[in-house]
């Protein structure tokens, strides 16, 4: 395969932030925002045709047999420790692969061009750092297509550092102000510790097998062809033996493997805000509402998901790494529809319902086995990252639009909106029905293959699951007539009235919604499965599984009908019926106030400071009081020297006969 | 005992001796026949003697070295070429000496002692002489002596003020105190071993067991040379005496007699009694290093007035000269020894050099005073800093290649314990402290910002002379490796033992 | 003979008393040379010879010590070596 | 001897020198200009030298060490020789001191008191020239000696806040390090040969390998502590924060980015080069000590308000690092120890040149009484942000690459308590972010904390220069960085592996 098309959906975004960000300053906002979207659109355009060549190009690079392989562009030596281990840069396309391409492209491009409608104000006046905007933007597209088309497991880490840095910068854009300012922090530290996690499962794994790729972690090589391997359960189970013969069977209390896994699952934890690594998520919606749809709905925060998919075989090697991952992701499922309900402030509602969202893909990642529905839950994950991407998406955008419009995130001051943004509505509605499940919108079907596979695991996990899923539907629709329906509101007094936004803004909301009905009925089966080979769906489509699921969904919805279809005091009287739940619900279950102690108090309060206080006077009053030692000392001996010649006679007899006793005694 | 004839030829065996001496008679027969108002000259024709004496040494030296080994006397005096590269050293310090009391010579209140002074200094250089050549005890007592009594003279020179007198009686009693116990010393040694030539009492201890007469003896003899060396606790007199003293003859004092006392000390420890070395006075150093240094310094941290700073230096720094002793006159170690010997010679006098200078100028002696001299004086406070870190053996000045070489001197003996390590790393962390107190100066010249109470003032053409010699060779000796080398070479060839 | 000598220089205030004891500790220095070279080495007269040059030394030092003595006189108006520490620590 | 172009490291500063003592005092301009000249003059000599080194290596010179040159004997009697020569290590060393000095003279454009000034800090850098082209233990000490006193005036009389008393700590306790090296040196000098033919050459004595295991026992702890001392190492680190506190901008840069080089570089040189047995056998008592210098360094950085006490802590944490690498005693660790060195000797001397720049302008270090700075002056917040960024570990700048080598490299350890150790010492990369971060949301951004800042400017040109060469190199660095491991990893070659005993990988 050609090098120069992967090169260049590399390296276009990569200029483009080097370009807008040390010379954006020169050139207007307008040029700027135009020379990111021509760039962002070549990559979509390379990106497609990319994965087009590799889905259905027939190469037998690609797939022979109808196996899908994975295939190794290009794979550069980037930083060498020792001959065997060695991180490289490369750009690996396989169906995950090539998917995320196109999941990154389409969602970053429409982000683009949708920010150049958002990121001004209502006179046209772009707001300050434009450039800027743009140029983290283009940043964030090229760490985030790094991460997905790495060779190995180190370039994914480099990459998965920069998206986060990218994120960082994007949270903290406004940044005078100073919540913003706390968000960003919080969000870098809390995935920084996490991805802390993440290097010590690297440095575990590769101390025992002796390198980072993928390619040797997963799959094996395909004989006839180079650079091509496909995945195989062997890979992983010569790494296993490694570990059985070398490692300790048990440190404390697990495996090895186990370890290592673990915590590289707990950089996927970090990054797709999971329980208890979540809390940098709500606070992330500090950012431009562009960049919540882009990084933390549709990409950045599925990268744990993509993690363990892309680790996939070996996770199948320690049964407990997979339970302790759908626990995992249960637990973060459930809580974060449950908060859901109750917040207030839309682009909140939206960011635990991501968390939600991604916690299903890691379940059913986490159920996933060979032997049940031949690993259903892999495909379904895929399935439902991919079109939670888009309606995930487009919900973001559409809120930016409705924000962008009114000037505020609380939804008590939006209400009775349908009137005045008609494409806004319809578009956000679409969003709605694809997120709760209702056919024949995509969320439909990847959520009902995600509680097909969850039955095919532990009927546990499905109940569970499906109760999440009518929750979604719910907390969905509460915020769908809060915002659209329910009493008009009298603010508009005094503004024009809220309004659609101009094309630019428009343009994607159509197409992602378009794309949010249609997806469902791509053959997904057919393209992604954890081992290349195409994935009979039908084969293993449960109607009484859809027909609940579907059941469940509809009821939610009618719930919110019930609730929040116009304004009654229902609301208030559930709230009522169980305040505790509620309070908890509404402060997020205390976790902040917890995290907020654990670093003030302890952190700070209980090793910073006592640590800081510690080397200030104990260390370093050591190293002080050598010299206070030696100046009392001086002081000490001062009367030696009286000024008597008598005295100083005396001294010198003594000093002889001492010296002769003191010889004598040691000799004689 | 062979009974030898006087044979007056002897005498010429004694080329620097006699050197000296001539050099002595016209500076006497100058002051006593000349008229008063040539007598401004005499500073100066005695440093040039001096030079000429000097120079003729390095010549001989460096031409002939073989001519300068000599015996004398039946073997009570002995010239090798390193005693002779000694006492070219101590040439070397006395011409400087010389080149910066040029002005205080010349002061009103010198005119009637201006040849009291250099005739005495002389004399005391004479004394020097004879007892780093002086293998019979007897000698090295009038040498001893000689040195030290004049001494006590030119510290009481200054009539005018108090302290001269003060610091000269206490030189004086307490010098005759330790003299008299060195001379019991001595007899103990005598009626132990019979004879006072250093090679009979190395050969009659040879095989002797130790007792407790012969260890008071030796605690005696090395009390008496430590006294002169000022090694503590025999130190107590030198810093009244450096205070009480004409700055001229406090430098005079600190780095001639001090070199001439530490080499005359390893040639009696080494070869009178060498065969006690590792019973008796290798421990006795060590002890008395550590003392030395470490008083020395402590001392040394708390003093203002600079003289006196000066003083608990010099006493720490003879703790550091013994290190080239300890190690029982291996070559290297020696020339280690008279290499610091030499450097500390140009870091003292450059130190006092200023001093000096400052005193002369406006009286100032206090630390405090010289607080933001940088700003009014600058080139003396430089002077003044490179003596510092030369003292406290900073690089590239001479002081660190000297403290490195007697360091590894003292380490150089095969087969040397952990003990002689410890003793190093005792002295090392000595430097530190040593450090500290040096650098307080460099802080009061450079960093306090006060306003300086000396006033700019320009030095003399002489006073400058003396200390471009001492700056230069502040930073010509070390890097210069010519110096070390050939004291080396002579030390190698021309071995104590 | 010697110790009444360091005795008495430490005891004694005035310090022509103890230039005296400082004498006496001389003399018993020239007295064990004399004593050491008759009985146990009679061959040879190296201890009466250090005697001889000893004495000498001794009234050297004397003539030197009295001279700088008289001095303090002059300025101090008494000989008591108790007042000689303007000079210390 | 002078047609080795190693020597001109040491000629060009002392041609400086006398350039500058030339200069009339208020002559200002010759006086830069001498600076200018002088560090430009040594850049592109390390560049040349780099250039060619690679080259030679290219040409299949596989000695340790090349340009060697040790035919000029110093002191004949102690066998002290002018011996210099480079390997893969010295280059990049050279090359780093060459540019901090380089910005170093921008950074310090409006310094008062220019000549005493420079007088100063040029011959600092001779001693750090020096030391990295010096392979005879004896001028290597020298010029490590050379390189610290002027320490003492430059802070003493530039600095600001405490300076008598940090430049007195600083001075004194680095001193007392160089007093164990010192008596280490001349231990390893009486016991460099079995044959009597002692030696104070590097190549010689670890050729010989004839240092008896029980005087490494003892020599070992010496040199190591010696030269830990200056490498910032726990518990010998307190000079460090209250010394960079007080340095003016240009020192702090050097001794931070350049001179604690010199404790890394020489524990490498000197006490494990030489004494490898008992590298191995005492590592790990000084793994418990590093590691505790790298997070703690981090922790104590994570509370302190002074801009130049938290920079001071983190260099203590990345120093910690440098030393705590090289104690694991295989290629990869050790090549990432010399990284960092690199990595953070540029990066922190980015920050402190522009922690100076900004003291320059609002007259505070304290960060509570800074905010919003980005607004005001964009382009040195923009530094300082990727200053942070490399600190912190962010691909693509030099803190990533050269902590990733050393976590990896360490990793590989056979010892499950180097292990146990190594992930201790990972954690300091969640606390460097904390500590970061913190700073660059209270300095950077936020509101305008004090209305009297809004009237302050950007970066002059002078300054724009010094930061962005930095940066380019910080960058330089982590893009490319698999050059500067070829550049290192040529010295670990097979001889120099047996005697160190080291192993390549783990398995």
């Amino acid at each position: 395969m050609d090098v120069t098309i992967p090169i260049l959906i590399l390296a276009i975004p990569l200029t483009m932030f080097l370009l807008l960000g040390i010379a954006g300053c020169k050139m207007s906002h307008r040029t700027a925002g135009i020379l990111g979207c021509l760039g962002m659109g070549t990559v979509l355009v390379l990106a497609y045709y990319t994965a087009a060549q590799y889905f259905f190009s027939g190469n037998e690079l690609f797939g022979a047999d109808g196996v899908r392989l994975q295939h190794i562009v290009f794979n550069q030596t980037w930083l060498e420790f020792t001959p065997t281990m060695a991180i490289k840069l490369g750009f690996l396309l396989d169906p995950i692969s090539a998917m995320m391409l196109v999941v990154i492209t389409t969602i970053s491009f429409m982000v683009h061009l949708y920010s150049m409608g958002y990121m001004r104000d209502h006179h046209g006046v772009y707001e300050h750092g434009f450039q800027r905007f743009y140029a983290f933007l283009s940043l964030f597209s090229f760490s985030m297509l790094g991460l997905v088309v790495a060779t190995n497991i180190f370039q994914m880490y480099i990459f998965w550092e920069l998206v986060g840095a990218s994120s960082y910068l994007l949270i903290g854009f406004y940044y005078v102000k100073p919540s913003a300012v706390s968000a960003s922090k919080k969000a870098f530290i809390v995935t920084r510790f996490a991805d802390l996690g993440f290097l010590i499962g690297i440095l575990i794994l590769s101390y025992y097998v002796g390198n980072f790729d993928f390619m040797n972690l997963t799959s094996s090589p395909v004989a006839s062809l180079a650079e091509t391997f496909s995945v195989d359960i062997a890979a992983p189970q010569h790494i296993a033996q490694i570990f059985a013969d070398n490692a300790a069977p048990v440190f404390m209390g697990g495996s090895v493997l186990t370890w290592a896994l673990v915590l590289i699952f707990m950089g996927g934890m970090g990054k797709s805000a999971m329980m208890p690594l979540h809390i940098w998520l709500p606070d992330a919606m500090e950012g431009p509402t562009p960049v919540s749809a882009l990084i933390h709905a549709a990409t950045m925060v599925v990268a744990g998901v993509y993690l363990v998919a892309r680790l996939f075989p070996l996770y199948l090697m320690e049964d407990t790494a997979l339970v302790i991952i759908t626990v995992v992701g249960a637990i973060t499922a459930l809580y974060a529809a449950m908060v859901a309900c109750t917040q207030l402030d839309i682009k909140r509602v939206l960011a635990f319902s991501t968390i939600s969202q991604i916690a299903f893909m890691m379940v059913s990642l986490g159920v996933a086995r060979p032997e049940h529905h031949e690993a259903l839950g892999y495909m379904a994950s895929m399935f439902h990252l991919f079109t939670h991407a888009m309606f995930k998406a487009l919900l973001f955008l559409c809120a930016g639009a409705i924000i962008h419009a009114i000037g505020s995130n609380d939804y008590t001051d939006m209400h009775g909106l349908r009137k005045y943004m008609p494409i806004t509505h319809w578009t956000f509605l679409i969003g709605c029905l694809a997120i709760a499940g209702i056919i024949p919108f995509s969320g439909f079907f990847s959520k009902d293959e995600i509680l097909s596979a969850c039955l095919g695991y532990d009927w546990v996990a499905y109940v569970w699951m499906s109760l999440v899923a009518g929750l979604t539907a719910f907390y969905m629709f509460r915020l769908y007539f809060l915002i659209f329906w329910w009493k008009e509101h009298k603010i508009h007094e005094g503004h024009h009235a809220p309004h659609d936004q101009a094309w630019t803004m428009s343009l994607p909301l159509i197409i992602l919604a378009a794309i949010s009905c249609v997806a469902g009925f791509i053959p997904f089966g057919e393209l992604v499965s954890w081992n290349g080979h195409p994935y009979d769906f039908m084969a293993h489509f449960d109607w009484s599984v859809a027909g609940i699921s579907l059941a469940i969904a509809v009821a939610g919805i009618a719930l919110a009908w019930v609730m929040y279809r116009r304004e009654n005091a229902l609301p208030e009287k559930f709230r009522n019926a169980v305040p505790a739940l509620w309070t908890w619900c509404y402060h997020r279950f205390y976790w902040d106030e917890l995290y907020m102690f654990i670093t003030h108090k302890i952190i700070f309060g209980g090793i910073c400071r006592p640590l800081a206080w510690f080397d200030r006077n104990i260390i370093d009053g050591t190293m002080d009081s050598f010299a206070a030692v030696t100046n009392k000392a001086s002081e000490a001996i001062r009367p030696l020297q009286s000024g008597q010649i008598q005295m100083y006679v005396w001294y010198y007899l003594i000093g002889v006969l001492a010296l002769a006793g003191i010889c004598a005694a040691c000799i004689l | 005992m062979e009974i030898v004839n006087m044979d007056y030829t002897q005498f010429l065996a004694m080329k620097q001796e006699i050197g000296l001496l001539i050099v002595f008679i016209v500076v006497f027969l100058y002051d006593t026949f000349l008229p008063a108002k040539s007598q401004k000259a005499l500073p100066g024709l005695t440093a040039v003697l001096m030079l000429i004496l000097t120079v003729c040494g390095i010549v001989f030296e460096a031409v002939a070295p073989e001519t300068l080994s000599k015996t004398a006397f039946a073997g009570m005096y002995v010239s090798t070429p390193v005693i002779a590269a000694l006492k070219t050293i101590l040439n070397v310090g006395v011409v400087i000496v010389l080149i910066q009391s040029v002005n205080w010579a010349n002061s009103s209140f010198m005119a009637m002692r201006r040849g009291e002074f250099y005739e005495l200094l002389l004399v005391t250089l004479f004394g020097m002489y004879l007892m780093v050549s002086a293998r019979h005890f007897l000698l090295f007592v009038i040498g001893l002596e000689s040195a030290s009594l004049p001494l006590a003279a030119m510290v009481a020179l200054d009539k005018n003020r108090y302290e001269s007198h003060e610091a000269a009686v206490k030189y004086i009693l307490t010098a005759v105190f330790s003299s008299a116990i060195f001379m019991l010393g001595l007899s103990f040694v005598y009626g132990l071993t019979g004879s006072l030539y250093f090679n009979d009492i190395y050969a009659a201890l040879t095989g002797a067991g130790v007792n407790m007469m012969l260890i008071v003896a030796l605690a005696a003899v090395v009390s008496g040379v430590g006294f002169k060396l000022s090694l503590v606790p025999f130190h107590l007199w030198t810093a009244d005496v450096y205070q009480g003293a004409p700055t001229s003859v406090t430098s005079y004092l600190s780095v001639i007699s001090k070199g001439a006392a530490a080499f005359a000390f390893l040639v009696i420890l080494v070869q009178a009694f060498g065969m006690l070395y590792a019973q008796l006075w290798e421990w006795m150093l060590y002890a008395l290093i550590i003392l030395t240094i470490t008083v020395g310094n402590l001392f040394a941290i708390r003093q203002k007035n600079m003289k006196r700073f000066l003083a608990f230096s010099s006493v720490s720094q003879a703790g550091y000269i013994m290190l080239g002793v300890i190690s029982d006159g291996a070559p290297v170690a020696t020339a280690a020894m008279m290499f610091y010997i030499l450097v500390y010679i140009f870091s003292n006098l450059a130190a006092f050099g200023v001093i000096g200078a400052i005193e002369r100028a406006s009286g100032k002696l206090s630390m405090d005073d010289y607080r933001g001299l940088y700003r009014t004086n600058p080139r003396l406070s430089v002077a003044m800093m490179l003596a510092m870190f030369s003292l406290a053996g900073i690089p590239p000045f001479a002081g660190f290649f000297s403290k490195f070489f007697i360091f590894t001197g003292a380490l150089s003996a095969p087969g040397v314990g952990t003990a002689m390590y410890v003793l190093v790393l005792i002295a090392l962390i000595n430097t530190i402290v040593s450090l500290y107190y040096y650098l307080l100066v460099v802080k009061a010249m450079f960093i306090a910002d006060d306003q300086c109470v000396i006033e700019p003032f320009r030095s003399s053409a002489s006073e400058r002379l003396g200390l471009w010699i001492t700056v230069a060779g502040i930073i010509g000796l070390g890097i210069a490796s010519w110096f070390f080398s050939e004291l080396n070479v002579l030390t190698a060839t021309y071995p104590l033992i | 003979m010697f110790a009444c000598g360091v005795y008495g220089f430490i005891t004694r205030k005035n310090m022509i008393a103890m230039l005296v004891s400082l004498e006496l500790m001389l003399n018993a220095v020239d007295i064990n040379f004399v004593v050491f070279n008759r009985y146990l080495f009679p061959g040879a007269f190296e201890g009466m010879f250090f005697t001889l040059f000893a004495i000498a030394i001794a009234a050297a030092e004397t003539a030197l010590a009295i001279a700088i003595i008289i001095n303090i006189f002059r300025a101090e108006k008494n000989i008591d070596v108790r007042n000689l520490d303007k000079m210390k620590f | 001897m002078l047609t080795n172009p190693l020597i001109y490291f040491v000629v060009i500063p002392l041609l400086m020198l006398a350039g500058i003592g030339l200069c009339n005092n208020r002559n200002v301009g010759a006086i830069r200009a001498v600076a200018v000249i002088g560090s430009l003059a040594l850049l592109t000599l390390s560049t040349f030298l780099l250039v060619d080194f690679l080259g030679q290596r290219a040409a299949g010179a596989d000695a340790a060490m090349l340009f060697v040159n040790d035919t000029v004997v110093w002191f004949a009697p102690l066998n002290i020789h002018l011996a210099i020569g480079v390997d893969g290590i010295s280059v990049a060393m050279l090359m780093l001191s060459s540019i901090i000095l380089f910005t170093g003279t921008f950074a310090s454009w409006k310094i008062d008191q220019p000549k005493e000034f420079f007088l100063w800090l040029i011959l600092l850098s001779t001693g750090v020239f020096g030391f990295f082209i010096s392979i005879d233990l004896f001028t290597m000490f020298m010029f490590y000696e050379v390189a610290l006193i002027p320490m003492y005036l430059l802070i003493g009389v530039w600095g600001s806040g405490r300076k008598n008393y940090s430049a007195m700590k600083l001075t004194l306790m680095l001193m007392g390090g160089s007093a164990f090296l010192m008596l280490g040196l001349i231990g390893i000098y009486y016991h460099s040969a079995a044959d009597g033919n002692l030696t104070w050459n590097i190549l010689t004595i670890a050729a010989n390998d004839a240092i008896p295991h029980g005087w490494q026992n003892f020599l070992f702890p010496m040199t190591f502590v010696g030269f830990g001392v200056l490498g910032a190492m726990f518990p010998f680190h307190t000079w460090s924060p209250d010394g960079h506190a007080s340095a003016p901008t240009a020192v702090s840069m050097l001794h931070a980015g350049v001179l604690m080089k010199l404790g890394g570089y020489g524990c490498f040189r000197v006490a494990i080069y030489l004494m490898p047995y008992a590298a191995a056998e005492l590592s790990y008592i000084f793994l418990i000590l590093t590691g505790i210098s790298v997070v703690y360094g981090a922790f104590c950085a994570c509370v302190k308000t002074d801009l130049k006490y938290i920079n001071a802590y983190s260099s203590v944490s990345h120093c910690g690092l440098v030393l705590f690498a090289i104690l694991m005693l295989n290629t990869t660790a050790m090549t990432g120890a010399i990284m960092q060195m690199l990595s953070h000797g540029l990066m922190t001397a980015l920050f402190f040149a522009l922690i100076g720049m900004i003291y320059g302008r609002t007259h505070t270090r304290e960060i509570t009484k800074m905010g919003g700075l980005m607004k005001i002056m964009p382009f040195l917040g923009v530094c300082y942000v990727i200053a942070g960024m490399a600190s912190l570990g962010l691909p693509g700048l030099s803190g990533f690459v050269s902590e990733m080598t050393i976590f990896v490299g360490s990793f590989m350890h056979a010892d499950m308590f180097h292990r146990v150790f190594t992930i201790v010492a990972c954690c300091s990369i969640v606390i460097t972010a904390v500590y970061i971060l913190r700073v660059v949301g209270k300095l950077l951004f936020g509101p305008v904390y004090d209305e009297h800042h809004l009237s302050l400017t950007d970066a002059e040109w002078w300054e724009r220069l010094s930061t962005v060469t930095l940066i380019i190199a910080v960058a330089a660095i982590g893009c490319f960085p698999n050059f500067f491991v070829d550049l290192i990893n040529k010295t670990f070659t097979p001889e120099i592996f047996s005697v160190l005993g080291m192993t390549s990988t783990a398995l």
